[in-house]
């Protein structure tokens, strides 16, 4: 069966009124993931879902007094929106005080979304590190979600030490137990009696062992990427030396942002906004634009 | 000045050449005849765009600080790019052997604008280079003009109206930070207006916020101060910036003098970063 | 038709007693667009006013909503609102181009912005061209004639003693409409001298996006002091931060300039900036203004209006610099010279 | 932001007291255990040392909200870091002189010192400064009258955006 080529959408805006005005939301579940990241569920005051959005798509989430930042959402339910949240800010620093009932802007959803539709029948191979968990478990949630339309699932998640890990529940007890769907988890820094038993090494090698030792093939599969800078360089050199057509690389950019739809002009590679028309690109994609 | 420009250009041909440094700081011309602009060079071929004449209105010390990084920088200085060196010394921004110093005597530039003498020029103590490697042309006489005339004015208005001027000055100020960026005293890594976690610059455009920049950026630098006057000549808006500057100086010289403005050596410590036990006494 | 200029006086009392005017001034030193009222001479002899017409449409600092906190409740409040009618008289070809690109990047590209939206519907632009451009005037050879603005309102020729006056839009004809017991009828020759400066443009966007590793950004960026004058005087720079004002309790949030030229424009949380060196700011608002827009929106960011030539500190020349790109090699052929 | 009693309808002052660690807040704190009364419009803040005190802090108090500042520290000599008043001292002189060129009235900020022992001189700093805070008014009072703006104009542009000017300076502050 000839694969369809990977297609992100990059024209999705759509005016929802006022882009600048977020609506009022209720947290109505935080979950502590590690020393620095907590997960937030949110909600509207009347107990709906704040906003329906695509897996990778952005929610700016704000908290007078202190700032707003924008964040990947990290799923969705059926009433609510959760994002995750490393405390490395102010704003993100207060965010985390922030308590069940407590209320809080959000406005979005922003941004273009993973190519899910155009990667249907794929091998899926994720990879993620630190707190770059959110918008690659999005993707990872709607896949498994619609488990027969994609074929084997691979996620090679690291972080800097076990404590790090985010989403654990995820990692280690729900997602290896879904059909066909392989969870590789490595940590770069093992430390005495943490618990950690499994693999020490950084991400790029680590996906390269990984590779070989599972036997993937880069034959028909799609590679979904999200991390920090230092991760995002190498990864996307051993993803290419694996093998994989700069077309089916799948990644999801950061910067910072504003306005969320644009115009405050900050978030830009070349003529591109990352808020409107990323984050989501493709290695081809990358590319072709200026390295800025 | 024809010749002291071709000395000029000769000496940074000849420092880049040998490889005794690795730029020259001087001046360049603009599209137009009458628009100098700071010139970085870096090679002994270009050595002939430097230009030296009295349309060189901007104290380009700062750009060493910019290009230490790389070897020994040459700075064609006036008095104001002289004291400059200085200031940044006794601030560490430097050492002495980073520079090399080719001193011009200056007999005070024309602005471009009206044809008269620069302001900045206009109330300049200090014409010939405090310090230098080399000196291109003969000393200058330094007049010494008075250059407390502006504030003097302020000074005799009523509390009301001291305010209001400063209000106007404020009002019309768009925080570039041109002025920051200009003067040799602000050599700070990370400038309090850029410490978006602690807040202290709002970032709203109102006389409030630039009243609050402007009073404590001429506060962080009142008593290293050099009076060149770069600021002012920097500001888009023409803003009368020195005047908070001068009243400083002239304060501290009264208080704690003599003081005579910063930058005329290299050392410390500067009168806000010392004491004395027998300092005069006002709040018992 | 024909207005006398020795006669507008007369007809700005009339356009002011109807509605919000804004004409070229002086003021306290400076000059911009101000409000018409008594006192106010209007300068119709400068060229450019030193602050460019952009914050009638898009302020300085505009609040965007207002927030207050009970405890964990919150409430937020759309500090949106209506404008009323006001006109612009006398703003150049540059300024009102620079207008157009205003109205592309608030307007397009999937969200309107109804801050904005708001008053550029309000607003009635009279624009009045250039008999004589002035030195750092380079308008017709990057972006509008100074002797033609297609998408004002009303246009008026500078035919010395008069302007010729030609309604140019449905808003226009109403406005000249009003205007009639001001005007005589006639004909001038308006008087059309071109820009002495010139910039060779046509092969700049391609050119630059070769750039990105030109030795031309370290240049500029040791000339170039990254100050946000030419950000803030330029008519076209659109770049904005949201921030806030907390009182106790309560507060707004709102947008205000920013400048590409400011180390924390880019610096994320946790450290991280894109852009901290002086060359990639500098290099960020060129490539912005003469290739990346132009990708988007099919027109170059920069009008030649010269406000930031004239007004840099540091005397960087947006001319001079559009002249090197313009004269240097294609990335390729440099490659291929280097193999040579 | 009400800043008028409730039931008075009397201006109550915002005044911020950056007080000595060592010597003054010891004072403060004497004066209430000897039950001295002294008004509320005093909020004290807590510094190791007079030398802590950062202009820049004043400044923003007042811009923030605050009606008067009180910086009050260890008489000289007696600094518990033996030298940090000193410092503070040259600082705080050429800073309110600074201020007050600027327009600032004199009373808004001022600075004393006060030791641990001295809960009276604490008592009476603090009702004098409370007293010429509230017969000044609120920091809104500060800005500049018509009369001083048109006498120190440039070229005034428009009475509209005089006018502007007039009620930013009226807000600012």
């Amino acid at each position: 069966m000839p694969k369809t080529p990977i297609e992100v959408s990059h024209g999705c805006a759509r005016n929802n009124g006022e882009p600048y005005v977020p609506q009022v939301c209720r947290v109505i579940d935080i979950q502590e993931q590690t020393h620095d990241v907590k997960s937030f569920r949110l909600q509207t005051l009347d107990g709906k879902r704040p906003f329906a959005c695509e897996p990778g798509q952005l929610g700016m989430f704000s908290d007078p007094p202190y700032g707003e930042c924008m964040f990947a959402v990290a799923g969705v339910g059926e009433d609510y929106c959760e994002f995750i949240v490393k405390n490395v800010g102010f704003t993100t620093n207060h965010l985390h005080e922030l308590s069940v009932g407590d209320e809080v802007g959000l406005r979005g959803p922003y941004g273009n979304w993973f190519p899910y539709e155009s990667a249907k029948g794929r091998d899926m191979l994720f990879i993620g590190g630190g707190i770059g968990m959110p918008p690659v478990r999005a993707f990872l949630r709607h896949c498994l979600a619609h488990r027969e339309d994609y074929g084997r699932i691979d996620f090679v998640y690291s972080a800097s030490t076990y404590d790090d890990l985010v989403c654990k529940d995820d990692l280690f007890n729900v997602w290896p137990n879904e059909p066909d769907t392989h969870v590789h988890v490595s940590v770069y820094h093992a430390k005495e009696g943490d618990g950690w038993d499994g693999a020490v090494s950084y991400t790029a090698p680590y996906l390269e062992q990984v590779f070989a030792e599972e036997g993937l093939s880069t034959e028909n599969a799609c590679a979904v990427l999200c991390g920090g800078p230092s991760l995002f360089r190498t990864c996307r050199e051993s993803l290419l030396k694996l093998g994989f057509a700069p077309e089916d690389i799948v990644t999801t950019l950061e910067a910072r942002m504003k306005c969320g739809v644009g115009k405050c002009g900050r978030c830009n590679v070349g003529g591109v906004f990352i808020c409107l028309e990323g984050p989501v690109f493709t290695e081809a994609e990358l590319a072709r634009m200026p390295r800025d | 000045m024809a010749d002291v420009q071709d000395i000029i250009r000769e000496r940074a041909a000849a420092l880049l050449s040998s490889g005794e440094v690795s730029a020259v700081i001087g001046w360049g011309v603009g599209r137009f005849d009458d628009v100098r602009f700071p010139l970085v060079v870096k090679r002994a071929e270009d050595a002939g765009k430097l230009v030296f004449d009295a349309s060189c209105v901007q104290m380009t010390a700062k750009r060493l600080l910019e290009h230490t990084g790389d070897g020994k920088v040459a700075l064609v200085a006036r008095g104001c790019e002289s004291r400059a060196v200085n200031r940044f010394i006794a601030d560490h921004q430097l050492t002495r052997d980073q520079v090399y110093v080719i001193g011009v005597p200056c007999p005070g530039m024309v602005d471009p604008a009206t044809g008269e003498t620069l302001k900045r020029c206009a109330e300049c103590q200090v014409r010939n280079p405090v310090v230098h490697d080399e000196l291109v042309g003969d000393p200058v006489p330094e007049p010494k003009p008075y250059r407390f005339a502006e504030v003097d004015r302020v000074e005799a208005m009523s509390r009301e109206e001291r305010r209001a001027f400063f209000d106007e000055m404020y009002g019309k100020c768009i925080r570039c930070y041109a002025c920051r960026n200009a003067c040799p005293c602000c050599t700070c890594r990370e400038c309090f207006v850029e410490q978006d976690k602690v807040g202290w610059q709002g970032k709203a455009f109102n006389v409030n916020e630039a009243r609050y920049y402007g009073m404590i950026r001429a506060f962080h630098t009142g008593d290293r101060c050099i009076e060149c006057g770069e600021c002012e000549r920097a500001c888009p808006m023409g803003l009368p910036l020195m005047v908070i500057m001068h009243q400083q100086v002239r304060d501290i010289d009264k208080l704690f003098g003599p003081y005579e403005g910063g930058g005329l050596t290299d050392s410390g410590p500067d009168p806000l970063r010392t004491y004395k036990t027998d300092d005069i006494e006002e709040f018992m | 038709m024909l207005l006398k200029k020795a006669k507008a006086g007369a007809l700005l009392d009339a356009i002011a007693a109807k509605e919000r005017l804004f004409v070229p001034a002086d003021d306290r030193g400076t000059s911009r667009f101000v409000a018409y009222g008594a006192g106010v001479e209007p300068r119709f002899d400068l060229l450019n006013t030193k602050l460019p017409p952009k914050d009638l449409l898009f302020p300085a600092t505009e609040t965007l909503y207002r927030w207050s906190r009970d405890g964990a409740d919150l409430a937020i409040d759309s500090a949106f609102a209506e404008t009323d009618p006001f006109t612009v008289f006398g703003l150049r070809p540059c300024d009102m181009a620079s207008v157009d690109r205003l109205d592309a990047v608030f307007l397009t590209k999937g969200y309107v912005d109804e801050f904005y939206q708001a008053k550029r519907e309000a607003a009635t632009f009279v624009a009045a061209t250039c008999a004589h451009p002035g030195r750092a005037c380079f308008c017709d050879s990057i972006a509008a004639s100074p002797h033609e603005a297609p998408t004002a309102d009303v246009l008026l020729e500078d035919a010395g003693e008069e302007w010729v006056v030609t309604p140019q839009t449905e808003k226009g004809a109403s406005a000249v409409e009003a205007w009639k017991p001001y005007l005589e009828e006639g004909d001038a020759e308006p008087i059309k001298a071109a820009c002495d400066l010139k910039v060779d443009m046509a092969a700049v966007p391609e050119k630059l996006k070769g750039m990105f590793d030109d030795p031309i950004w370290s240049d500029i960026g040791d000339q170039c002091l990254t100050c946000g004058t030419c950000t803030f005087v330029c008519p076209t720079c659109y770049c904005f931060n949201i921030d806030q004002d907390v009182r106790e309790d309560e507060g707004k949030r709102f947008r205000c300039w920013d400048s590409c030229m400011f180390t924390d424009y880019t610096a994320m949380a946790g450290g991280h900036n894109p852009r901290a060196s002086k060359e990639s700011r500098v290099r960020q608002r060129f490539m912005h203004k003469l290739t990346y827009f132009n990708d988007r929106y099919d027109m170059n960011l920069c009008v030649g209006c010269g406000r930031c030539m004239r007004d840099c500190p540091a005397a960087v020349d947006i001319s001079l610099i559009i002249d090197r790109i313009a004269a240097s090699e294609p990335a390729q052929e440099k490659e291929a010279m280097a193999h040579a | 932001m009400p800043r008028d009693n409730e039931q008075t309808g009397e201006f109550t002052p915002k005044i911020l007291a950056f007080c000595c660690n060592w010597c003054t807040y010891a004072g403060a704190d004497l004066a209430g255990l000897n039950r001295m009364n002294y008004p509320a419009d005093v909020k004290v803040l807590r510094v190791p040392c007079s030398g802590r005190v950062n202009p820049q802090y004043v400044l923003k108090a007042l811009q923030s909200g605050c009606d008067g500042v009180l910086v009050c520290g260890c008489h000289p000599g007696d600094c518990h870091y033996s030298t940090g008043n000193y410092y503070a001292k040259r600082r705080m002189m050429i800073f309110k002189r600074m201020v007050e060129f600027a327009g600032l009235s004199p009373e808004r900020f001022q600075i004393r010192w006060i030791s641990g022992s001295e809960a009276g001189k604490f008592r009476d700093t603090v009702v004098e400064v409370s007293e010429q805070i509230r017969a000044l008014g609120p920091m809104e009072n500060d800005a500049p009258s018509r009369a001083a703006i048109d006498a120190v104009a440039g070229t005034v542009a428009s009475p509209e955006a005089d006018e502007e000017l007039f009620a930013a300076a009226k807000e600012a502050i």
